[in-house]
């Protein structure tokens, strides 16, 4: 971001209009790093206000989610590495992890259910409250990355509208996702 | 042709009177509702916070939960028909529920599904009428002094605890009765159901701490029959 | 304009002065044993804020007299000083005297809520609800019963869910809708919150606190004055906050003594 | 996800359809502009409300005719209940502080003139800058729906503290649908903030013009800059406390109720949430939304005060340091609003501390303002009038900060209509100011036409006069002990202070009278005012450098090059005394403290 905004102030007119694309990425980063933040301070000033915190063993599907998201965040930067030269091979590493997007998903949607079973709610304890919280305010958050992969698969299509900023900037959230994700499942993991 | 018109009206009047004088038919339930053991002795109300409404009684307000009279007689029970009746409803006017020197009249209001309720404010003060129901539609507005009356209705039969949350010593019930033969028991305990057709009947005493009670009553023609309910008091 | 706005800032900087000056309207005589403190406290940043306020007005009526309704042309002037001076000015002036209230306020804080209430402080339970106070005294056998919330009714006075059938220390306790005092004896007071959040304000003592649903919070103070006073509620709470009040009766110990007497039997 | 917005402006061709021209619009001056006009409609519709509830407090059991259509529950027979007059506090609240001094100073405004002032065409996202002000726009309409739902809106107040906003209906009328809509309102307002944050950051950082450096930034775009960091944080929050808000009152979940409630005979089937939790995730977000109110405020009166003094401020970069610095410590304060909460005393002192010190430069910055007055050249225009009311009622509402600011006063004064007094000089009046001088200055280029200024001296006169009046005497009611949020006054202290509470509401109606002069001058001039020229105020910053109103792209088609700071005032130059930042002219030497 500070990078950018150097080069601006020698009075050149950003060339390519993406680069606000990248800074936007990091402002909304920031923002979804303070919203988070303020989850967990809830979660920790909940557990101590009351004395119905009760344990919750997460589901193992959670860890093999981990690996695929993880996973993604690798493909998508064997895509970004590609140059304009090989668009083809770009694309089906972005479809890879798109893929692997949704896969994680679907794997969040199969931890729920796996808690459902257990009889464990949103409004069953503190524990379970959270969880859901958590989890689905991610999985959301995942949603958008995806819809942004749609857009960036689009532009790559053709070389003409081929701009890496674009790949950059999603990539970049995706990387982030993938680290509030494990920073969450630890959080989970030692919370509740 | 003016005799004509005399005629017919006569006939008319007669037809009526007749027609009145037989309706009533029937006979009567009445009873005394009393109790064994100690009763909770009721404790004085400390309305300080709004004087405009203790300085409308010389001596304070008693707490209403169990009202007894002469002869451990219990007062505010509702006794009522709750099987064998007809679910006919005859109530023509509204039943009112008035709040004065913050305290409600009456204590236990008894009144039909369906039935008009007329909720008046004669005090100085805001009260905010809060009926807790749980089977009919749950609803709390408040009354300003000086604004016309509040009226509702209940759909189905349910004993609604009502309370006024600005003055949270103000609590009274609401009997909404299927039916439209019951009664309240009186200062002396006393109750009287009248116009009771021939029938098997079961009837149903409820008093607000002590819960209900049946009793089976079958009446035939004319007759008057006499039945009593006893509740066994706590003293807590 | 320029000297029309120059009188308008005049006369709203005197206007909003005098009615302070006079303390027309002001706090009510303080009847704590911590109040004067606070009194202090309140007089001088009074002092402090009411110069700050007046001279910037005064000094902004003088400038935009001096310098408005004047056609272009002239070559702007610069303060004195520039911006250097105003910001030293800025730092030392408020820097100073936030300070001072900081150092010198925390004391009526300290009074109130670090010293812990002395050993033979009356023990009295207060609770708010939507929308009254009620009092709980320990009675004779200075324990005070244990509540049970699904115990409460309010159609038996039985405000604070009380089971005197099974437990014995509730028997003795004294419910009260006035919170009555002796005079010049440490009061300790647990505030707790039936429903919602209330606050527990009462202006002659220079007392205030909220009740927090859930929470406990422990209160202390002395009377020094005997009278009756106004209880208030000042944090919103419902349709009735408006009317959520009730009275604090100090007396003298003989007279407090008496009253508890009535109260128990 | 960002790049789902197209960002490429300089190629979307001005639209035709008038969907895509005036409503779906992705132009920012309109976008500005629907902002502006939402919270218009705001603000008279908060000020109606204010007129009611101060009705209702001087003459409690009076029957105010037609009221009772508006709400028969509301108000029997015209009379108001308690009940509504809390909904009528919490909807003014609400309405005032999220979709007034929220979107005009800072969404309005920054929407407008942001982009011209940096010299871009547009925002980065303009996709994204529609979506922010259509989501706005819903929030606006679910939080006006509570009116209409039989229970009527939430009588929890703006701030809606658990576990009163929690609980659901056994609580009291308003608490049942009313309060969930105010949740999910609040909610949505705030994506539709954190979207235009965005805007506004990348757009000043990234799209500034050739020529345009940080240091050339005019103030007005440095404060909405600053506020757009403030409120990405701040917003950030409140959403996540909308959330578990939501889901304590619709999904049975316990983050803000505790067990053992009792409410209305019921016992509440919650158990350990902590109401405290409510507390500190709201103002996390309350305080610095006070700045997020008042410092687009400050930047565009000092924008204002310049043009109108003919000189730059003693020092600019100060100011805009300040504001910063302002910004920074408001995220450390929130503490100071409970004070009286149940929080550990220690920490009462530990708010206090940065509390008192943000004091020092809101004060640099008032004191820069006078001290710049001193040897200017005032041109006494409307905007001009504005900014020197701002500054007196800044420094009026500022210095009762000192009071709040300390727990031992607090003791005392928390809860008062003293803090009333407070919030409504320094965050609403000081802001309104702020807004109504930036309207005068800006209508021109907005509309391309004047507004008249001597309805609007009027205006300002009446109006200036007026807050004195209202809000002043709060201060002493507040001191003697007068609780705030009291539907009438039943309490035996208060009667000897209903006479002042009679004069107040005289002067509320008196004042908000003269706010339909402001409105008239609005809709009468946009049609009949005199055309606008591109500079009439002899400005320097870049808007005033394109035609009034602009064209679609801003500067058509012309990529301007700034060679100039914004504050050239009081210099020789080829137009006056002044040089326009894209005016190749050769500047003076810079002038101190830029």
């Amino acid at each position: 971001m500070s990078t950018i905004a150097l080069q601006t102030d020698r009075g050149v007119r950003p060339a390519a209009q993406n680069a606000p694309a990248l800074s936007g990425i990091w402002v909304a980063i920031a923002a979804i790093t303070m919203a988070f933040a303020a989850f967990t301070s809830s979660l920790i000033i909940r557990q101590g206000s009351g004395d119905d915190w009760r344990h919750l063993a997460l589901p193992g599907v959670l860890y093999l989610n981990t690996v695929v998201l993880l996973a993604s965040s690798l493909t998508l930067e064997i895509a970004r590495r590609k140059d304009a030269a090989n668009l083809a091979s770009t694309r089906s590493w972005l479809y890879l992890t798109f893929a692997l997007g949704i896969l994680f998903l679907a794997g969040q949607i199969l931890a729920w259910y796996q808690l459902r079973g257990q009889g464990l709610y949103l409004a069953t304890s503190p524990n379970s409250s959270f969880f859901y919280v958590f989890t689905v305010m991610h999985a959301l958050h995942v949603l958008g990355g995806l819809a942004g992969f749609v857009y960036a698969i689009r532009r790559t299509l053709s070389p003409s509208s081929w701009r890496t900023t674009t790949l950059d900037a999603a990539a970049t959230y995706w990387h982030f996702l993938a680290g509030l994700w494990v920073y969450l499942l630890l959080v989970l993991r030692m919370r509740l | 042709m003016q005799v004509v018109k005399v005629c017919t009206t006569l006939v008319a009047a007669l037809s009526i009177a007749a027609i009145v004088t037989a309706a009533p038919g029937g006979g009567t339930v009445t009873g005394k509702v009393t109790y064994t053991g100690t009763p909770v002795k009721p404790k004085p109300i400390d309305m300080s916070k709004e004087p405009s409404c203790v300085k409308q009684h010389a001596t304070p307000e008693m707490t209403e939960t169990v009202v007894t009279g002469p002869g451990n007689t219990l007062e505010n029970v509702v006794v009522y028909i709750s099987a064998g009746a007809p679910a006919e409803s005859n109530a023509s006017s509204a039943a009112t529920f008035d709040q004065k020197g913050c305290h409600y009249q009456p204590h236990v209001l008894a009144f039909e599904v369906n039935q008009e309720l007329k909720i008046t404010n004669s005090d100085q003060t805001s009260h905010n009428i809060h009926p807790l129901a749980k089977v009919n539609q749950e609803w709390n507005k408040s009354q300003p002094p000086g604004t016309p009356p509040l009226t509702a209705k209940y759909e189905k039969p349910e004993f609604i605890s009502v309370k006024c949350n600005i003055h949270p010593w103000m609590h009274g019930y609401f009997a909404v009765l299927g039916t439209s033969h019951y009664a309240v028991s009186d200062g002396s305990g006393e109750f009287k159901l009248p116009n009771l057709p021939p029938g098997k009947y079961t009837l149903t005493a409820w008093q607000e701490s002590y819960g209900t009670q049946t009793q089976e009553v079958t009446i035939s023609g004319n007759e008057t029959k006499t039945v009593n309910f006893t509740f066994t008091a706590k003293p807590y | 304009m320029g000297k029309l706005l120059a009188v308008v800032l005049v006369l709203i900087a005197v206007g909003s002065a005098i009615p302070i000056l006079m303390h027309t309207w002001w706090m009510p005589e303080d009847i704590s044993t911590h109040g004067h403190m606070i009194d202090r406290q309140m007089s001088e940043t009074m002092a402090e804020s009411g110069i700050a306020f007046v001279a910037a007005q005064l000094v902004l009526a003088a400038f935009v007299a001096m310098f408005g309704d004047k056609k272009d042309g002239r070559k702007a002037k610069h303060l004195p000083g520039g911006a250097k001076l105003v910001v030293i000015a800025a730092i030392a002036l408020v820097g100073t005297e936030v300070l001072a209230l900081g150092v010198f306020g925390k004391d009526a804080w300290a009074e109130v809520y670090f010293r812990k209430p002395v050993a033979d402080a009356i023990p009295i339970q207060v609770q708010a609800e939507q929308f009254g106070f009620y009092f709980r005294y320990a009675g004779p056998d200075g324990k005070f019963g244990p509540m049970h919330p699904e115990k409460i009714d309010e159609g038996s006075q039985n405000f604070f869910g009380l089971d005197p059938e099974h437990d014995v220390e509730s028997r003795d306790d004294i419910v009260s809708a006035s919170l009555v005092i002796p005079m010049n004896k440490e009061i300790s007071l647990m505030m707790h919150a039936k429903d919602v959040g209330h606050s527990f304000y009462v202006r002659e003592l220079r007392i205030q606190q909220d009740f927090v649903p859930g929470l406990d919070i422990p209160m202390h103070f002395t009377a020094t004055k005997a009278g009756k006073y106004e209880i208030v509620c000042t944090q919103l709470c419902g349709l009735g906050h408006y009317n959520m009040r009730a009275f604090l009766e100090v007396k003298s110990p003989e007279e407090f003594d008496q009253w508890l007497k009535q109260q128990s039997q | 996800m960002l790049d789902a917005s197209a960002p490429v402006v300089h190629q979307h061709a001005p639209p035709t359809s008038f969907i895509r021209k005036w409503v779906f619009s992705v132009d920012h001056k309109v976008i500005g502009k629907q902002y502006y006009g939402l919270a218009l409609i705001s603000v008279f519709l908060g000020m109606i409300l204010s007129w009611l509830m101060r009705f209702h407090l001087v003459w409690t059991n009076a029957a105010i005719p037609g009221l009772q259509l508006i709400s028969k529950n509301g108000a029997p027979g015209g009379v108001m209940t308690p009940e509504y007059y809390l909904s009528l506090l919490t909807m003014h609240g609400t309405l005032m502080v999220f979709f007034v001094l929220t979107n005009a100073p800072f969404a309005g405004f920054g929407n407008y003139f942001l982009p011209i002032q940096v010299g871009a065409e547009d925002m980065a996202f303009p996709r994204f800058n529609m979506m922010s002000f259509w989501v706005t726009f819903v929030a606006f309409v679910v939080l006006i729906a509570a009116f209409f739902i039989p229970d009527g809106p939430p009588i929890s107040g703006w701030t809606a503290y658990a576990p009163l906003s929690a609980v659901g209906r056994d609580a009291g009328p308003g608490l049942a649908w009313g309060q969930t809509l105010w949740a999910i309102s609040i909610g949505l307002f705030c994506v539709g903030q954190l979207l235009g944050s965005l805007n506004f950051i990348a757009t000043t950082l990234d799209l500034r013009t050739k020529g345009m450096t940080l240091s050339r930034l005019p103030i007005s775009t440095w404060a909405w800059f600053i506020t757009s960091c403030i409120g990405l944080l701040a917003f950030a929050v409140l959403l996540p406390a909308c959330v578990l808000l939501i889901l304590d009152r619709v999904a049975g979940t316990s983050f803000f109720i505790p067990a053992g409630l009792v409410i209305s005979d019921h016992l509440q089937p919650h158990a350990g949430g902590s109401p405290l939790l409510w507390q500190h995730l709201f103002w996390f977000f309350g305080h610095p939304e006070v700045y997020i109110a008042i410092v687009p405020a400050v930047g565009i009166v000092s924008h204002i005060l310049m043009a109108s003094m003919r000189k730059p401020l003693l020092s600019v970069k100060v100011v805009y340091s300040s504001m910063i610095a302002i910004g920074f410590l408001s995220y450390m304060v929130w503490g100071h609003h409970m004070f009286l909460s149940g929080m550990n005393p220690f920490s009462g002192l530990v708010f206090s501390f940065p509390t008192l010190v943000i004091t020092i430069p809101a004060t640099i910055i008032t004191m820069i303002w006078i001290g710049s007055v001193y040897g200017a050249n005032l041109r006494f225009h409307t905007p001009c009038l504005f900014s020197l009311g701002f500054i007196s009622v800044f420094v009026a509402g500022g210095v009762s900060g000192f009071f709040l600011a300390q727990p031992s006063l607090d003791i005392q004064l928390h809860g008062t209509y003293f803090v009333v007094g407070h919030f409504h000089m320094v965050m609403g009046v000081a802001a309104i100011f702020g807004i109504l001088a930036g309207s005068y200055f800006w209508f021109p280029k907005m509309t391309g036409r004047m507004m008249n200024d001597t309805l609007g001296r009027l205006h300002f006169w009446i109006t200036f006069i007026g807050v004195y009046c209202i809000f002043m005497p709060f201060h002493y009611l507040g001191l003697a002990g007068n609780v705030r949020r009291y539907s009438s006054f039943v309490d035996d202290y208060l009667q000897p202070l209903l006479p002042l509470h009679k004069f107040i509401t005289i002067a509320a109606f008196i004042t908000g009278a003269a706010q339909f002069i402001f409105l008239y001058n609005l809709i009468y001039s946009r049609f009949k005012g005199a055309p606008a020229p591109a500079n009439p105020w002899d400005a320097t910053s870049l808007e005033w450098s394109t035609t009034s109103p602009p064209p679609f792209d801003n500067f058509g088609g012309r990529h301007v090059v700034v060679y100039h700071g914004p504050n050239e005032y009081g210099v020789s130059g080829a137009h006056g005394d002044f040089i326009m930042q894209d005016s190749s002219e050769p500047g003076p030497e810079p002038v101190p403290g830029d």
